[in-house]
Protein backbone atom coordinates (compact mmCIF):
# COMPACT_ATOMS: atom_id res chain seq x y z
CA UNK A 1 0.00 0.00 0.00
CA UNK A 2 3.04 2.61 0.58
CA UNK A 3 3.51 2.48 -3.50
CA UNK A 4 0.63 5.05 -3.63
CA UNK A 5 3.11 7.23 -2.29
CA UNK A 6 5.45 6.91 -5.38
CA UNK A 7 4.35 10.23 -6.99
CA UNK A 8 3.93 9.47 -10.27
CA UNK A 9 3.91 13.00 -13.02
CA UNK A 10 0.54 11.64 -14.11
CA UNK A 11 -1.95 14.36 -12.98
CA UNK A 12 -5.91 13.43 -13.50
CA UNK A 13 -7.58 16.16 -15.53
CA UNK A 14 -9.45 18.01 -12.38
CA UNK A 15 -10.73 20.34 -14.87
CA UNK A 16 -12.34 18.46 -16.63
CA UNK A 17 -16.29 17.87 -15.97
CA UNK A 18 -16.35 14.12 -16.76
CA UNK A 19 -13.86 11.07 -16.94
CA UNK A 20 -16.35 9.08 -18.73
CA UNK A 21 -14.36 8.81 -21.81
CA UNK A 22 -11.03 9.12 -20.43
CA UNK A 23 -11.17 6.29 -18.05
CA UNK A 24 -10.94 2.80 -19.14
CA UNK A 25 -12.28 0.96 -16.38
CA UNK A 26 -12.08 0.83 -12.29
CA UNK A 27 -9.87 -1.17 -11.26
CA UNK A 28 -10.10 -2.01 -7.47
CA UNK A 29 -12.14 -0.52 -4.34
CA UNK A 30 -10.53 -0.24 -0.95
CA UNK A 31 -12.21 0.74 2.14
CA UNK A 32 -10.08 2.37 4.83
CA UNK A 33 -10.17 1.47 8.71
CA UNK A 34 -11.42 5.35 8.97
CA UNK A 35 -13.91 4.36 6.71
CA UNK A 36 -12.89 5.99 3.66
CA UNK A 37 -13.30 4.23 0.22
CA UNK A 38 -10.72 4.53 -2.15
CA UNK A 39 -10.81 3.57 -6.02
CA UNK A 40 -7.97 3.21 -8.07
CA UNK A 41 -8.51 3.98 -11.78
CA UNK A 42 -6.54 2.67 -14.84
CA UNK A 43 -7.27 5.85 -17.76
CA UNK A 44 -6.90 5.12 -21.23
CA UNK A 45 -3.77 6.71 -21.76
CA UNK A 46 -2.27 3.68 -19.50
CA UNK A 47 -2.09 5.68 -16.46
CA UNK A 48 -3.15 4.57 -13.03
CA UNK A 49 -4.66 7.08 -10.17
CA UNK A 50 -6.41 6.71 -7.07
CA UNK A 51 -9.10 8.99 -5.65
CA UNK A 52 -11.79 9.02 -2.76
CA UNK A 53 -14.69 7.35 -3.89
CA UNK A 54 -17.15 10.79 -4.32
CA UNK A 55 -14.34 11.72 -6.75
CA UNK A 56 -15.50 8.83 -9.03
CA UNK A 57 -19.02 9.46 -8.08
CA UNK A 58 -18.91 13.10 -9.67
CA UNK A 59 -15.94 12.70 -12.14
CA UNK A 60 -17.01 8.94 -13.61
CA UNK A 61 -20.33 7.41 -11.83
CA UNK A 62 -21.13 5.16 -14.59
CA UNK A 63 -17.69 3.51 -14.85
CA UNK A 64 -18.07 2.66 -10.64
CA UNK A 65 -21.61 1.24 -11.27
CA UNK A 66 -20.04 -1.07 -13.74
CA UNK A 67 -17.60 -2.33 -11.61
CA UNK A 68 -20.20 -2.35 -8.50
CA UNK A 69 -22.35 -4.42 -11.42
CA UNK A 70 -19.67 -6.45 -12.06
CA UNK A 71 -19.30 -7.52 -8.75
CA UNK A 72 -23.04 -8.32 -7.69
CA UNK A 73 -23.98 -12.02 -5.28
CA UNK A 74 -27.61 -12.59 -4.85
CA UNK A 75 -27.98 -14.09 -1.33
CA UNK A 76 -31.23 -15.89 -0.04
CA UNK A 77 -32.67 -14.04 2.81
CA UNK B 1 -2.20 6.53 5.56
CA UNK B 2 -4.34 4.44 7.82
CA UNK B 3 -4.41 0.78 7.47
CA UNK B 4 -6.89 -0.67 5.11
CA UNK B 5 -10.06 -2.62 5.94
CA UNK B 6 -9.48 -4.91 2.33
CA UNK B 7 -10.49 -4.65 -1.37
CA UNK B 8 -14.54 -4.98 -2.57
CA UNK B 9 -14.87 -8.64 -3.21
CA UNK B 10 -18.43 -8.45 -3.92
CA UNK B 11 -21.68 -6.21 -3.59
CA UNK B 12 -23.78 -8.63 -1.68
CA UNK B 13 -27.40 -8.67 -2.38
CA UNK B 14 -30.70 -10.47 -0.59
CA UNK B 15 -32.32 -11.77 -3.13
CA UNK B 16 -36.19 -11.04 -3.30
CA UNK B 17 -39.09 -12.79 -4.95
CA UNK B 18 -39.45 -10.66 -8.17
CA UNK B 19 -43.04 -9.31 -7.02
CA UNK B 20 -40.94 -7.29 -5.00
CA UNK B 21 -40.48 -5.04 -8.69
CA UNK B 22 -43.87 -4.31 -8.75
CA UNK B 23 -46.31 -2.33 -9.06
CA UNK B 24 -44.53 -0.34 -11.71
CA UNK B 25 -42.54 -1.28 -14.62
CA UNK B 26 -42.68 -0.91 -18.08
CA UNK B 27 -40.10 -2.42 -20.20
CA UNK B 28 -41.04 -0.42 -23.33
CA UNK B 29 -39.04 2.72 -21.35
CA UNK B 30 -35.89 0.96 -22.53
CA UNK B 31 -36.98 -0.23 -26.32
CA UNK B 32 -34.06 0.71 -28.18
CA UNK B 33 -34.87 3.67 -31.11
CA UNK B 34 -31.40 3.99 -32.41
CA UNK B 35 -28.10 2.90 -31.99
CA UNK B 36 -25.76 5.82 -32.27
CA UNK B 37 -21.88 4.94 -32.40
CA UNK B 38 -20.45 1.80 -30.72
CA UNK B 39 -16.32 1.78 -29.32
CA UNK B 40 -15.32 -2.04 -28.26
CA UNK B 41 -17.27 -3.02 -25.55
CA UNK B 42 -20.43 -0.76 -25.85
CA UNK B 43 -23.22 0.69 -27.80
CA UNK B 44 -24.69 3.70 -27.04
CA UNK B 45 -28.01 4.02 -27.91
CA UNK B 46 -31.20 6.52 -27.31
CA UNK B 47 -34.39 4.73 -26.20
CA UNK B 48 -38.24 5.36 -27.44
CA UNK B 49 -38.47 7.57 -23.60
CA UNK B 50 -36.13 9.45 -24.63
CA UNK B 51 -32.83 8.46 -23.16
CA UNK B 52 -29.40 8.29 -24.35
CA UNK B 53 -27.17 5.40 -22.05
CA UNK B 54 -24.38 3.38 -23.34
CA UNK B 55 -25.05 -0.65 -22.79
CA UNK B 56 -22.75 -3.64 -22.93
CA UNK B 57 -22.26 -5.12 -26.68
CA UNK B 58 -23.41 -8.45 -24.99
CA UNK B 59 -26.45 -6.97 -23.25
CA UNK B 60 -28.25 -5.41 -26.57
CA UNK B 61 -30.30 -8.85 -27.01
CA UNK B 62 -31.95 -7.62 -23.75
CA UNK B 63 -33.74 -4.33 -24.91
CA UNK B 64 -36.57 -4.37 -27.69
CA UNK B 65 -35.46 -3.47 -30.97
CA UNK B 66 -31.46 -3.96 -29.87
CA UNK B 67 -30.72 -6.52 -32.48
CA UNK B 68 -32.14 -5.12 -35.16
CA UNK B 69 -31.00 -1.14 -34.41
CA UNK B 70 -27.71 -2.67 -34.18
CA UNK B 71 -27.85 -4.77 -37.60
CA UNK B 72 -29.25 -1.20 -38.72
CA UNK B 73 -26.47 1.08 -37.32
CA UNK B 74 -23.60 -1.62 -38.69
CA UNK B 75 -25.29 -1.27 -42.39
CA UNK B 76 -24.98 2.50 -42.31
CA UNK B 77 -21.55 2.02 -40.92
CA UNK B 78 -20.51 -0.04 -43.71
CA UNK B 79 -22.35 2.23 -46.53
CA UNK B 80 -20.20 4.73 -45.57
CA UNK B 81 -17.16 2.82 -45.58
CA UNK B 82 -17.71 1.42 -48.85
CA UNK B 83 -18.74 5.45 -49.86
CA UNK B 84 -15.24 6.18 -48.79
CA UNK B 85 -13.62 3.87 -50.82
CA UNK B 86 -15.10 4.77 -54.04
CA UNK B 87 -14.51 8.12 -52.94
CA UNK B 88 -10.71 7.54 -52.97
CA UNK B 89 -10.96 5.58 -56.15
CA UNK B 90 -12.62 8.01 -58.19
CA UNK B 91 -9.71 10.22 -57.32
CA UNK C 1 -41.76 -11.77 -16.14
CA UNK C 2 -44.57 -11.03 -17.95
CA UNK C 3 -46.80 -10.26 -14.67
CA UNK C 4 -44.11 -7.06 -13.73
CA UNK C 5 -46.17 -5.74 -16.46
CA UNK C 6 -49.04 -4.55 -14.09
CA UNK C 7 -49.29 -0.64 -14.44
CA UNK C 8 -49.90 1.88 -12.07
CA UNK C 9 -51.15 5.34 -13.11
CA UNK C 10 -47.59 6.85 -11.86
CA UNK C 11 -45.98 8.44 -14.83
CA UNK C 12 -41.77 8.89 -13.97
CA UNK C 13 -41.00 11.99 -15.63
CA UNK C 14 -38.87 10.66 -18.34
CA UNK C 15 -38.66 14.71 -19.38
CA UNK C 16 -36.63 15.70 -16.64
CA UNK C 17 -32.56 15.68 -16.91
CA UNK C 18 -31.60 13.86 -13.63
CA UNK C 19 -33.93 12.38 -11.17
CA UNK C 20 -31.71 12.55 -8.09
CA UNK C 21 -33.51 15.35 -6.11
CA UNK C 22 -37.21 13.36 -7.01
CA UNK C 23 -36.08 10.04 -5.78
CA UNK C 24 -35.71 9.43 -2.05
CA UNK C 25 -33.74 5.70 -2.28
CA UNK C 26 -33.04 3.04 -4.67
CA UNK C 27 -35.23 0.11 -2.17
CA UNK C 28 -33.58 -3.31 -4.27
CA UNK C 29 -31.98 -4.49 -7.07
CA UNK C 30 -32.56 -7.53 -8.58
CA UNK C 31 -31.65 -9.85 -11.53
CA UNK C 32 -34.10 -11.91 -13.80
CA UNK C 33 -33.39 -14.90 -15.34
CA UNK C 34 -32.29 -13.42 -18.80
CA UNK C 35 -29.43 -11.38 -17.25
CA UNK C 36 -31.31 -8.03 -17.17
CA UNK C 37 -30.98 -6.04 -13.71
CA UNK C 38 -33.90 -4.05 -12.49
CA UNK C 39 -34.13 -1.27 -9.68
CA UNK C 40 -36.93 -0.19 -7.62
CA UNK C 41 -37.10 3.06 -6.62
CA UNK C 42 -38.73 5.16 -3.56
CA UNK C 43 -39.70 8.69 -5.26
CA UNK C 44 -40.19 11.49 -2.68
CA UNK C 45 -43.63 12.09 -3.57
CA UNK C 46 -44.43 8.16 -1.72
CA UNK C 47 -44.43 6.49 -5.51
CA UNK C 48 -42.64 3.31 -6.15
CA UNK C 49 -41.35 2.10 -9.64
CA UNK C 50 -39.01 -0.22 -11.52
CA UNK C 51 -36.70 0.33 -14.34
CA UNK C 52 -34.14 -1.26 -16.12
CA UNK C 53 -30.81 -0.53 -14.56
CA UNK C 54 -29.54 1.68 -17.34
CA UNK C 55 -32.76 4.09 -16.99
CA UNK C 56 -31.27 4.63 -13.49
CA UNK C 57 -27.61 4.58 -14.37
CA UNK C 58 -28.28 7.58 -16.18
CA UNK C 59 -31.42 9.39 -14.33
CA UNK C 60 -30.08 8.85 -10.75
CA UNK C 61 -26.79 7.98 -10.11
CA UNK C 62 -25.97 8.65 -7.37
CA UNK C 63 -28.47 7.03 -5.99
CA UNK C 64 -27.47 3.72 -7.29
CA UNK C 65 -24.09 3.77 -6.46
CA UNK C 66 -25.11 4.77 -2.59
CA UNK C 67 -27.56 1.49 -2.77
CA UNK C 68 -24.45 -0.17 -4.05
CA UNK C 69 -22.09 1.07 -1.42
CA UNK C 70 -24.32 0.45 1.22
CA UNK C 71 -23.96 -3.58 0.67
CA UNK C 72 -20.12 -3.73 -0.47
CA UNK C 73 -18.31 -6.87 1.04
CA UNK C 74 -14.85 -6.82 1.22
CA UNK C 75 -11.77 -9.11 1.13
CA UNK C 76 -9.71 -8.58 4.37
CA UNK C 77 -6.39 -7.92 4.30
Amino acid sequence: FLNLRKKSNFNPPFNESSWEDLVDRVETVQKLKNGKILVKLHWKNGQQSTHDNVVVHQKCPLHIIRFYEDHLSFQEE
Amino acid sequence: MPKAVGFVKKVVIPKKPLDVLLPFYDSDETTVEKVLKEDENLLYVTFLAGLEASLRKKDIYLYKNGEICYQKYLKRKRRVIDDDSDYDADR
